[in-house]
């Protein structure tokens, strides 16, 4: 029988070793796995490539992922906000590397790798800093960069609900990259807050189709990233 | 008794967006970049009906929600709280983008650091080394998106012109800038270069042409040349 | 106000000219807008380009369209099935052009042309007759193709429920074609149906989101080919 | 008495189904093509759990429904009426092949005309100037998915070896094949060509030689070897 739950955060990512590339999910703090997250810091790997669209907030979350020295690599379209610090003073020193991807050039390298296309060709950042370097070319008498589709060893991501097939549903805007890195990751782990029998999700409405999701944990009632930035809190 | 001599300043934020809002069609569909760009939702005339794209994967932004019931995971691509009206739908990062980079959204508002005669857009970095270069999704809508149009400050805080012949900040796009709204006028790229549409109450074609770093053609009805 | 609905399908596709591009959804009988393809054959364009997965079944929907001779060429993967004469013949005494594609290249050719994006490399059809004097190229030690984006002047589409914006919900395998379709075309005409009120379709089950969709008409009983087939009947 | 000397034929095609499905693993997703390969749903060990794909936009393909339940929207890709597990999920074609295509597919499940003892495979094509050529999804599939295996009879109607040296008919792809059952035998696709995994009951080696394009090896464990 599929049976796609795992008993714990800290279980689902026992295997992201030293070295891996993890995509993680999240559009600020809405869709942001924060426990997922903080298992993984807790589990302590180092030299990780990370690619999200952010770089956390405050000291908790992705920030401290970050702060805790085990992402070696960035790879995401903004990495300053608000409340964001711990980035960009590694970056400063020269302890971060940061490969920086248009957002909607991001967004389409991920689907692209979990599509199984190589390359594909884009006009965005035709003309500017972060075009230079990419091959070139014109059709139909416009010009556009070629781009690469981005995989990843695993994938960090929050939903709403989800079967133990790995259908899943999203909140909202916390939709936002969570269907595309779970197709792209060769392992995508999801949190989510209720597990639900398999046939309770409209398969009409189910937004990612269980074949791109290895591990599901239940996390009923997520930290707010918000709240504890508030606090000040820091993990761990 | 004589008034003490003022500098004028034009349009207010508000009068900018205003102006913009007025120029968007009825039934489009917009986005709306962080900062003065926000203010045109206040400002859609009446009959008419707009909807706003945020690329974190929302069409049909409504109003900000009243204090006490933000959803944080109901938010815009500046991450502020949004609400949703009847009619919208959800989606994913790369359906999003596909919107933009497909050329499905009719105008792009933004704001600019600098914007050239060539419609040269810069407004990401300032190119410092000591700067954290962020980009988000402005490349992409400056490339996609059917009508680019910019709300801005005609000058920075320390008076140097935004509208310049060469941008000398990075690029966010080369040639994609349609039409500027300014405190001090509504100003086209063409292939002549920049041309004045419309100058705010107050403000003189001469006055307009010194704070401006490119030469500008006067281009308003002859009757309300000055 | 938005109101995408108009009030048949004989208006909605009026301006479908000589020469047009027309998408046509469905796979075999399932989501083909049959009254609109109906109504095309009234309005009686010619030299059309039909891009659609197969080519109709006897002599009804699309290959009534065929038969009736106002297709110059077809761009699909599938152009035969067990009650499909009308393209054979037409095929054998060279009267419409073929052009033959992958079912899944072509999918993502409609969806890369909804999504700007130009041209993009698969490894599908390397090695075969229909990868040959397509531009080929190695990326991590495998093979690939490069195929162009597919957009179209106009789509027809079938699917369940719309609202005034466009917003549109499908059913079941009927999906199929119908989303892309609507992103590629610059003017998606669709058939549903029902109407419904904004607010009635759920935001976060909606498949496509109404920026896709410009024109929506209401068949509520829609004719089922596969009946007519049986019926052998012919259109008009 | 003696019995009239009859041709032995192996396999039945619910026989080589069987065998398929016993190595298709507990939790696979997999993809049936047209004809012997649809057999292969009625025999999925009671033990396993095998999610169906279909390209046309279904993963948890059901059982055939009952007469007089089908639904003319609910199909497989050979546009026969079909029915949809608890647990499915519905979605366009992009995404559809996108699960192909990405290799988020476990197991292709395939008819054939030909395979080459490199694993190219022949089967959307007969070549001839009068056909219509049609492929479908079958070159995708062959490309992305994981483990291409193909359910064919050995030889064609008039005898001739399906199994040879080089593909006669246009490819569907290039070394693409992983394992061939026939009613002959189980066949997989080496470096070194044909390799015999398990032989049809009354089938001797000599005679599926003779019945194959190209030189086989017999893998057989020794003690099943003849």
């Amino acid at each position: 029988m599929i049976q796609k739950r795992w008993s714990s955060p800290a279980d689902a990512v026992a295997d992201i070793g030293d070295g891996a590339s993890v995509m993680i999910g999240g559009f600020g703090e809405a869709g942001s796995p924060i426990e997922l997250i903080h298992a993984l810091v807790d589990k302590g790997s180092r030299n990780l490539t990370v690619i999200s669209n952010n770089t956390g907030s405050g000291r908790v979350g992705l920030a401290a992922l970050i702060a805790n020295g085990q992402v070696a690599r960035m790879i995401c379209s903004y990495p300053r906000s608000t409340n964001s610090m711990v980035f960009p003073e590694l970056y400063r020193a020269g302890k971060i590397e940061l490969e920086l991807v248009p957002q909607g050039t991001l967004a389409e390298r991920i689907r692209a790798g979990g599509a199984g296309i190589p390359a594909f060709f884009t006009a965005t950042a035709v003309g500017t800093q972060l075009g230079e370097g990419k091959e070139r070319r014109t059709f139909d008498g416009r010009d556009y960069v070629m781009e690469r589709g981005l995989r990843a060893d695993f994938a960090l991501v929050r939903a709403d609900r989800g079967d133990r097939h790995g259908n899943l549903v999203y909140t909202k805007t916390a939709r936002n990259f969570g269907p595309i890195m779970c197709m792209a990751a060769k392992v995508a782990i999801v949190q989510v807050r209720q597990v639900v029998e398999s046939g309770c999700i409209d398969p009409e409405a189910v937004v990612t189709p269980g074949i791109f999701v290895q591990r599901l944990v239940e996390v009923p009632c997520p930290e707010q990233e918000s709240h504890l930035v508030k606090e000040g809190r820091c993990y761990p | 008794m004589s008034q003490p001599s003022q500098q004028p300043t034009g349009w207010s934020r508000h009068d900018m967006a205003r102006l913009a809002a007025r120029d968007i069609h009825d039934g489009a569909y917009v986005n709306l970049g962080i900062g003065i760009p926000e203010l045109v939702t206040q400002h859609v005339p009446p009959d008419h009906e707009v909807i706003f794209h945020t690329e974190n994967g929302l069409l049909g932004v409504g109003p900000s929600p009243a204090a006490g019931s933000e959803d944080p995971e109901l938010i815009n691509a500046g991450k502020k709280p949004v609400t949703a009206i009847a009619g919208a739908a959800y989606f994913h990062h790369a359906d999003s983008f596909a919107m933009i980079r497909g050329g499905h959204l009719d105008v792009s508002v933004l704001g600019a650091m600098q914007v050239s005669s060539r419609g040269d857009l810069a407004n990401w970095s300032t190119g410092e080394a000591d700067a954290i270069p962020a980009v988000g999704g402005a490349m992409d809508l400056v490339a996609g998106v059917k009508r680019v149009v910019i709300l801005t400050e005609h000058t920075t805080k320390t008076g140097e012109p935004k509208l310049v012949a060469e941008c000398t900040y990075p690029l966010t796009g080369c040639g994609v800038v349609d039409r500027v709204y300014t405190n001090l006028a509504i100003i086209d790229v063409t292939p002549e270069g920049f041309v004045a549409q419309e100058i705010a109450p107050g403000i003189t074609f001469r006055e307009l042409q010194e704070k401006t770093g490119a030469p500008i053609i006067d281009g308003r009805p002859r009757s309300e040349s000055q």
